[in-house]
């Protein structure tokens, strides 16, 4: 299975995440899912950013909270609503949102 | 003539439910609360940003453009442009990794005069303290 | 008796808070206190008129109107929050005022407690 | 060209997830794709009549109304949600429709993708 | 003549918002779901609580008692009733301390015959995979 | 300042709860806050429960979550709405919600 997640969430993540199995699993990191992408705790990057080496960040919701590209962290390529629509359409059979 | 304190304290983030941005109309509303009260009865405010509530605090956000929102950051401006006490948590500002520069400290492109402040928690509990009603938000 | 200022901003489905908020109040009321209630935010969806009362949902405006008539209750909503989700005044529940959000400060300056129920 | 069904149970105002699914919506149809809208819970508030577009709030009915004009875009609110929040089918806004939620389940059969949205 | 299969994913705990319910209601939606589609063509709903989300499968559960509003239980037991696929994740359960004497496993008390079943995430996980489309909760 | 906190849920309580100081500190645990008093993880209740002397948990929110006082940890007291009014006026100068 070729799985999309949808990540819209800075806490309460990891436990689904750490269980889900994919032949291709993406981490789309949207809403308050991309401080996931561009804070750190305690000097740490979050531990999301090792789950897959597909991860994504929304540029419209990374502007929002105050992000520029050079804020988020070197795993996570940054795609705008037009590039997230491909890749539900053309990278993943199913996606889901946590 | 008296005057109560209300901390208004935000712990929630920002764009995932509506509180930290409640948090400031309503502590905003302290100036205009007097149409309600007393001669010489007042109501002070005092906002306060703790836990993942401090990334209400990061500069340059732009909801506006997004998604045709006003900005928790313009509220903020707002807060300070009337002079409203805001306190960011210095604890949380570090975990984070932030840095003044990184964080709405004034209002001075709006022609604000009032500054927030970057104070340890043991502040922010003092404000409790001494304030007569806390709305955790 | 004291009084109480309760200020809930929970959406009216689903989390249980502002239930807890209606029947805190209710009870405080039962014990002769005062409660002045302040709904805002998705709160505010307490003040809409012609809700039907399904027993899958929350169905607390005949208890809400008990409540005012004992001259003892209060209930405000937040008019820039409901007319931002398309409540206007004629949509109102009998037994609602509507104000802006200085009312809620005024009634915290008075309150003996205040309890700021956040929330979505 | 595929399609989108998008359910979405995100209250109006505060947590953005309706805003995103809009947009989402609105770029998948501009791409060429159709696209399904069901609102159920909290988000059937997006169906009611006569928001007031502040700066402080979400204001989608616009880009809903123009893209239900698309022909390439339905969106359909839960009916007992909303009547449970007191928005009666004179209330709700041009372009939607009122199904029970097997609206939705029929619309996923037919979908190339579902993205269900959850939360408050 | 086709089938295809959603799956229903609650990790959401009961009471908080209105997610849990609504995953009900909506698998349960699957019943009349032929009157949209052409003959012989279903749609077939699978049920799976995880993480916080077993804590929706608690017994004795009194929200109409308490608040006068419908339980969850009561949901659950309506789709056991009508026939639903329910799984309940092992690790879950066994992570609260939790026996099935605790969890709602059966509506036999209003005439169902389907029984809930306990399953490791891997069966989950199974059923995620033979799922035409897959709702989370 | 004798303060008193209603606890409203089950995750992301304890960073806030462990930094109020008060010369009172008084949990109240309400709506899911109540599997706080009522459900172990791992075999350990919540380290919340060793946060007061003096914890509360509201009968009806525990009976609507399927609890009887029997699941009750030992050192949480339940209480009704009646016992709830008391102690907001009568046990704290000031309450909160979190």
């Amino acid at each position: 299975m070729r799985l999309g997640v949808l990540v819209s969430d800075f806490r309460n993540v990891d436990d689904t995440l750490s269980r889900l199995k994919a032949d291709k699993l993406g981490l789309i990191l949207v809403g308050n899912g991309v401080y996931l992408a561009a804070v750190k705790e305690s000097g740490k990057p979050s531990q999301v950013l090792g789950m897959s080496p597909d991860i994504y960040a929304l540029t419209e919701d990374l502007q929002t909270r105050g992000f520029s590209d050079a804020d988020v962290d070197k795993r996570v390529k940054t795609i705008t609503y037009d590039g997230l629509v491909d890749l539900i359409f053309n990278d993943y059979e199913k996606v889901i949102w946590i | 003539m008296a005057t109560k304190k209300l901390a208004f304290i935000v712990r929630s983030m920002p764009y995932k439910t509506e509180a930290s941005r409640l948090a400031l109309t309503h502590a905003i509303a302290s100036q205009t609360v007097e149409i309600y009260l007393e001669d010489g009865d007042m109501v002070e405010p005092v906002v306060a940003f703790m836990g993942d509530g401090v990334l209400n605090c990061l500069k340059n956000q732009n909801a506006m453009g997004m998604y045709g929102v006003t900005s928790i950051e313009q509220h903020l401006k707002n807060s300070l442009l009337l002079d409203l006490k805001v306190l960011i948590c210095k604890e949380d500002v570090e975990r984070f990794g932030l840095s003044e520069s990184s964080l709405i400290m004034d209002a001075e492109d709006i022609g604000g005069e009032t500054k927030a402040t970057i104070v340890p928690f043991s502040e922010i509990q003092q404000e409790m303290e001494t304030s007569n009603h806390l709305l955790f938000f | 008796m004291g009084k109480l200022t309760i200020g809930c901003f929970s959406s009216l489905v689903g989390s249980l808070s502002l239930d807890f908020a209606v029947k805190l109040a209710n009870t405080a009321i039962k014990k002769g206190h005062t409660v002045d209630f302040w709904v805002s935010g998705n709160a505010t969806m307490l003040s809409k008129k012609g809700q039907r009362a399904f027993k899958d949902y929350s169905a607390l405006m005949k208890i809400v109107q008990e409540m005012t008539a004992t001259g003892k209750f209060q209930i405000t909503a937040c008019e820039a929050c409901a007319e931002a989700r398309g409540y206007h005044k004629e949509d109102t529940l009998e037994g609602f005022k509507r104000h802006s959000m200085d009312w809620y400060l005024a009634s915290s300056f008075s309150a003996d407690r205040v309890l700021h129920i956040g929330g979505d």
